[in-house]
């Protein structure tokens, strides 16, 4: 196998490997992730209403990793926004199912972002002992994450508001206890990115009713509708209308956290492919010593390599506390489509066998197009790169 | 289609569509889509006749053996015209086995096997790949012993696509097993009933069944050998130029459904039709769509002039496939988050189909002759490179 | 080699192969221009000031290629567009400079569409005697085939027009005798394709200066500048403010004849090309033996016998009389894109050969690039395509 | 720059970047141009020179030889802001043949050649490739007869660029010929001003002058061989790692006038860079701009961790040049007719700026291996790929 190659912080500059710590963290996740969530686990949670097992969830909260990203204070271990990549990146790696990106990603981030201490202090020690899963719901029937998409409806009344609309490919609703819900609260007046709130909602409020979508990778979105849902008022996350700027720094950084994934898959469907080619043969020669599978070998590992630099580049500037905006974007860009080229070529490289549903690789196809959409696509992305190139 | 038909073509054009437009039924469809293709159901057995009962199975065939006595453009129109419809033929009695039976049959096995297939009364299933023989097809070695009056067979098969419901296999088994390897496959048609047969399914990402099928000690009388006995490999890599093809136009109506999506569906106050990327695009695979095309029809051209579609073959798939594959990801980026909603969903546009052909599209540059092989086969045959 | 294929007119149906006549045309054509156009005189005329010699001129007068698409009673041969197109072919395999394009296509093609018998009669048959070199003088500073670009006015006073603009990229001015020239004689009110005029302009005319552009390919494309140019109204080409529909079918009707040439250029690259990598040897054996090479070639020659369908088809369309709208666009954009591609992997398979000034190669990287933005680029069609689309 | 540099390295940018703004002047930047790089004119001798007075041409070095006992980030930081600047230091005395000696020359050949190189006193010209040998190097056969205290030359090198401006060739010629090809080839150092040396230009399509050396009984002293006899080819191979690299600021900065005239030029009343589709295509080459940059430094990350760039060396020169010719081709796109008007023409965008390098750039993926070559080792090394 070839070296892994990371991309990862040092002495103030942006290094190439990990530290110790991490590489500890890596070591661990990936055994206990091998074990827990084989192919077979992950086509059966395709399959599953939930999509997730207590015992793994159970076991998960038992390594801490539901609070890998939260301050002390709040049960969490403090650990950087490279940490939690290098936890995707191994989730990434098995495909895991299951509710622990919304619940830490979605949730963690937005509270982390726009939570008052209050719901800071009620919540995230809930989620860090496993008690508490949450998501976002964002995306609405334009099927974007820009400004123009939110149309759900919330209305003061008194001490409360009323949301009204429905959200589409929501991840997880059906067993979050609190959605996140992105809300217009003003109408648009010329510029969409004001007006727009954010709120708690509590999934077992009357009037709001859950439908999984039926998806490509199995994985649980989410129709979620809201019909006169009451929220109290407390339940406003962050300022009133004053939620875009927070999706924005939530849509960063839960892109690069969705590359982080889909780095570790590209590494797992390389690991799927290159042993293979090398055992197989064909016309008295293994086929991993063709020119023409070679290069698109090569391709792969180039597509890999740069993903791997672009998304820890990203990370790293957020754990730094540097700009991040422009990197975010480019990696998010870059990683969808190269993560979905990877693939196909391992698809190509491997021949009929790799078509086969009981082969491992095309739970990665199904992620790859799946992490690709989430967050906005490369197009999405690059328009943002655009704006900021001043174009 | 406006290629420039002769008069006779376009109006069996006319012909084909309105046949389809009357025995096409919502359960053929959905019989054919799970099986991937029109075969073995008894929705697609109904449809298959009716067709062959036309000669539309096999109108290049003399009329002897049931065929028409007419041109490859006529099969290739209709096969083009089929998978528009969604009923794509890929027939191995009319298109893979009958026509090498045709050429290097005896007369016995045209007369026992030639009508029944014209009349689209018996399918059959390939049996070329195994485990180890993949791309590779001289490195097959499920064995067939000479007993006398029969063969004897055991050994392996893997990705034969419909052997679970095809009557028959049309076998390339090793009838040698000392010296070159090309120099000992013999091609033999097996009934599919006989004792010893195994099969066992793969199922595959598109959702269809592909098979293992496991040869046990299976009888197989001499009559049913193709030809000479050991001359298999020549046989096939004969047929391989002639029956090397990919219909363009299944991906075409799933494109037209995507240009009908992007003008019906309306984000920001615009319908997706008028973002200037999408048209881009859009224009980019119907001109694809448009040079598929033009490849597709020079093999019935060539074929029609008795000439063998050599590099032009490999040419026409290898560039179909790869432009399925982009219509497939083209679509996806229109369709966007509601790509990925599978049939089902009340809300999956396109009732889901685009999400089935993203799978199932994986395989295209892959069977019947990968990508690769494809472009080995251009530059030497096409260009005369000398090989590797 | 290869054998040639070509995409032809049959019994009614599209063919893919040439007619006698039209073999007896290319052959002759080829082995004409074989001898008369090698690679030594292409870069010499770009070198030159005028881009041709009038020797080489007369002896294609004599075989009648300035009159292969004229009616008789004009002095023409009455040849079909597919004709032309074979013509074209042998032209672009050798790089052909000089006036023959856009005396033919550029001025013929408009003058055959818009001219009246009296323009026709006395034009025509001085260009199929050769004593006359034509062309047309279309985009200006926007550098675009569209109707906005047209802005050059034309004003009637009494019996004459009085011209007043710039226009670029106007191929061989510097020698024509006549520029028809796309002026605008009407202020567009919304409809930018309607009140545009051709008128036909001596260049002898006072107040038109001709100035030769410093282009990549050594062609001759011209800034002509109209400062006050009187023409007479009898020199209205077609009818008044009725110019773009004649524009639009001169485009299409040119977009095919460029990419006759373009297909013949390319054939030229893998000729230049393939017999080189059968022989050299790298590691003990022929380059053109490694399969990555091979891929390239196989490329190469998917593009090049695409484009000839393509280009063929278009053309077979404008000889039988159909409609050929879709098919010249579709056409335009796959071998202006497809050409460009050929050549650079042309180039790739050559190695440092091919990059040398005096290897044939680069005529054709230059004639590529030239060809591709002549009668718009790829993007430029794909958009009429669309809009052929109903998009 | 925002890559996270150490403080020490961002000031070090601030005062390279300052250094070539004043020392810069149209008379080198126009010589560079016509030369191809920063080599052998007269202005460029003088700058190099200055940029030796610090040690900027060797920072690596130790300080014995004339270096700064600084790191390779320090050398990659100087010569992507050289890149930048149009000034691209392809410096074979400094970055090919400098090393080489550094790792395994003589004492008494460091002592000769080093200083003066750090001080940019003395350029060398790389002498590989010949007609036959391209990027099979091991092919080379210009004969070097041993003479006891001198080897004789005799032969033809191709392709070798800089020696007509250059003092010495850096030559890689055969010494032994019988046995395995890679085993009989040697490293030395000639003088170019040697009698017997005929060098004749090669003009190329980018304008630069590239030359055929053709050596005549061409007198070697022995001393000047380096390291041990008949092992060139592994010094050789050893130093490609090392060596091999693209600087990716010399398009960056083609990329930004790019994006410049897109931002300044009025199409329909609208800048281009409104245009929905060239936003699209400038925000990728940003992209792989960005990429280039991260795959670039890595190389200098791993050589200052004394680990040797395998498979990355290649994946860089491979990615970077391959990126450049994109940013070429796009920006074609955007310019349009334009995009064809060379250096003095008074309507030339960018004044022919994209013209030249649209030219030039054919042969990046070419030169010192092409991507194919590199793709090899990427799947072989960085794989673990079997050799074909």
């Amino acid at each position: 196998m070839q070296k892994e190659v990371w991309a990862f912080q040092g002495d103030n500059r942006m290094d190439y490997d990990l530290n110790e710590e991490q590489q500890i963290l890596r070591d661990s996740a990936r055994s206990f992730l091998a074990k827990q969530c084989p192919g077979t686990f992950v086509r059966e949670m395709a399959e599953d209403e939930k999509g997730y097992t207590s015992e793994l969830w159970r076991k998960m909260v038992e390594l801490g990793w539901m609070g890998i990203l939260f301050p002390e204070q709040y049960g969490g271990y403090e650990g950087s926004f490279l940490d939690l990549a290098v936890l995707l990146y191994e989730m990434g790696y098995v495909c895991l199912p299951g509710p622990y990106f919304s619940t830490v990603v979605h949730g963690g981030i937005t509270l982390l972002e726009a939570g008052s201490e209050i719901q800071k202090g009620e919540i995230l020690p809930k989620v860090a002992s496993g008690e508490e899963i949450l998501t976002l719901a964002w995306t609405e029937s334009g099927g974007s994450y820009a400004p123009q998409e939110i149309s759900l409806k919330a209305d003061l009344h008194h001490d409360h508001y009323v949301l009204t609309g429905t959200k589409l490919f929501v991840p997880d609703a059906h067993v979050a206890g609190k959605i996140i819900c992105v809300a217009r609260t003003q109408e648009p007046a010329g510029d969409y990115e004001e007006g727009v709130s954010l709120f708690i909602v509590e999934r077992e409020n009357p009037g709001l009713t859950v439908h999984v979508h039926s998806t490509l990778a199995g994985d649980k979105q989410c129709e979620v509708e809201f019909n006169q849902v009451q929220v109290p008022g407390e339940n406003l996350l962050g300022e009133l209308h004053m939620g875009w700027p927070v999706l924005q720094k939530v849509l960063q950084k839960a892109s690069v956290a969705k590359c982080a994934q889909m780095i570790g898959g590209g590494q797992r469907a390389i690991d799927l492919t290159v042993p293979y080619l090398k055992e197989r043969e064909q016309f008295g020669r293994p086929v991993g010593s063709f020119q023409a599978v070679k290069h698109h070998c090569a391709n792969i590992l180039t597509l890999l390599d740069t993903s791997k630099f672009m998304t820890f580049q990203a990370a790293w500037r957020i754990s730094e506390g540097l700009s991040f905006e422009k990197e975010a974007s480019m990696c998010k860009a870059w990683v969808s489509d190269s993560y979905r080229q990877l693939v196909a070529l391992a698809h190509q490289v491997m021949g009929g066998i790799g078509f086969m549903e009981e082969h491992d690789l095309q739970l990665y196809f199904k992620q790859a197009k799946t992490s690709e959409l989430a967050f906005g696509d490369a197009r999405f992305h690059r328009e943002l790169v655009a704006q900021q190139l001043g174009l | 289609m406006d290629f420039g038909f002769k008069k006779e073509e376009s109006e069996l054009i006319e012909e084909v569509r309105e046949f389809i437009e009357q025995k096409i039924t919502s359960e053929l469809v959905e019989e054919t889509h799970q099986l991937g293709a029109i075969y073995g159901g008894a929705e697609a057995r109904e449809f298959i006749k009716k067709l062959g009962a036309r000669g539309w199975l096999t109108p290049a065939w003399p009329r002897d053996y049931g065929g028409l006595d007419s041109s490859e453009m006529v099969t290739y129109i209709i096969r083009d015209e089929m998978a528009y419809a969604g009923l794509p033929l890929y027939f191995v009695a009319a298109y893979n086995a009958g026509p090498m039976i045709l050429r290097d049959g005896s007369e016995e096995m045209k007369r026992e096997f030639l009508p029944p297939i014209a009349r689209g009364e018996i399918e059959f299933a390939l049996g070329y790949t195994e485990p180890q023989a993949g791309s590779d097809l001289a490195a097959l070695n499920i064995r067939a012993e000479d007993r006398g009056d029969h063969f004897l067979l055991n050994g392996q098969k893997m990705f034969n696509t419909s052997t679970h419901v095809a009557d028959y296999h049309w076998l390339a088994a090793r009838t040698n097993f000392d010296g070159p390897k090309h120099k000992g496959i013999s091609l033999m048609v097996v009934d599919l009933k006989s004792p010893g047969i195994t099969i066992r399914p793969l199922i595959t990402m598109a959702g269809w069944r592909t098979n293992e099928v496991y040869y046990d000690d299976v009888v197989v009388p001499k009559k049913n050998m193709m030809g000479e006995k050991n001359r298999g490999f020549y046989y096939l890599m004969g047929a391989l130029d002639f029956e090397r093809m990919f219909a363009p136009s299944a991906y075409k109506r799933l494109f037209e459904e995507i240009v009908d999506y992007a003008r019906e569906t309306v984000f920001n106050g615009r319908p997706l039709s008028k973002d200037p990327l999408i048209r881009q695009k859009l224009a980019q695979m119907a001109i694809e769509l448009e040079v598929s095309k033009l490849l597709y029809y020079q093999l019935a051209y060539i074929l029609d002039r008795e000439k063998i579609p050599n590099y032009q073959a490999s040419m026409e798939k290898m560039f179909a496939t790869e432009v399925a594959q982009r219509i497939c990801n083209t679509g996806m980026e229109v369709l966007g988050l509601y790509g990925q909603l599978k049939k089902g969903d009340p809300r999956a546009p396109l009732a889901g189909k685009l999400e089935f052909f993203y799978r199932s599209s994986v395989v295209e540059t892959i069977y019947a002759g990968t990508s690769e092989i494809q472009r080995n086969i251009i530059a030497e045959r096409g260009l005369g490179l000398p090989r590797g």
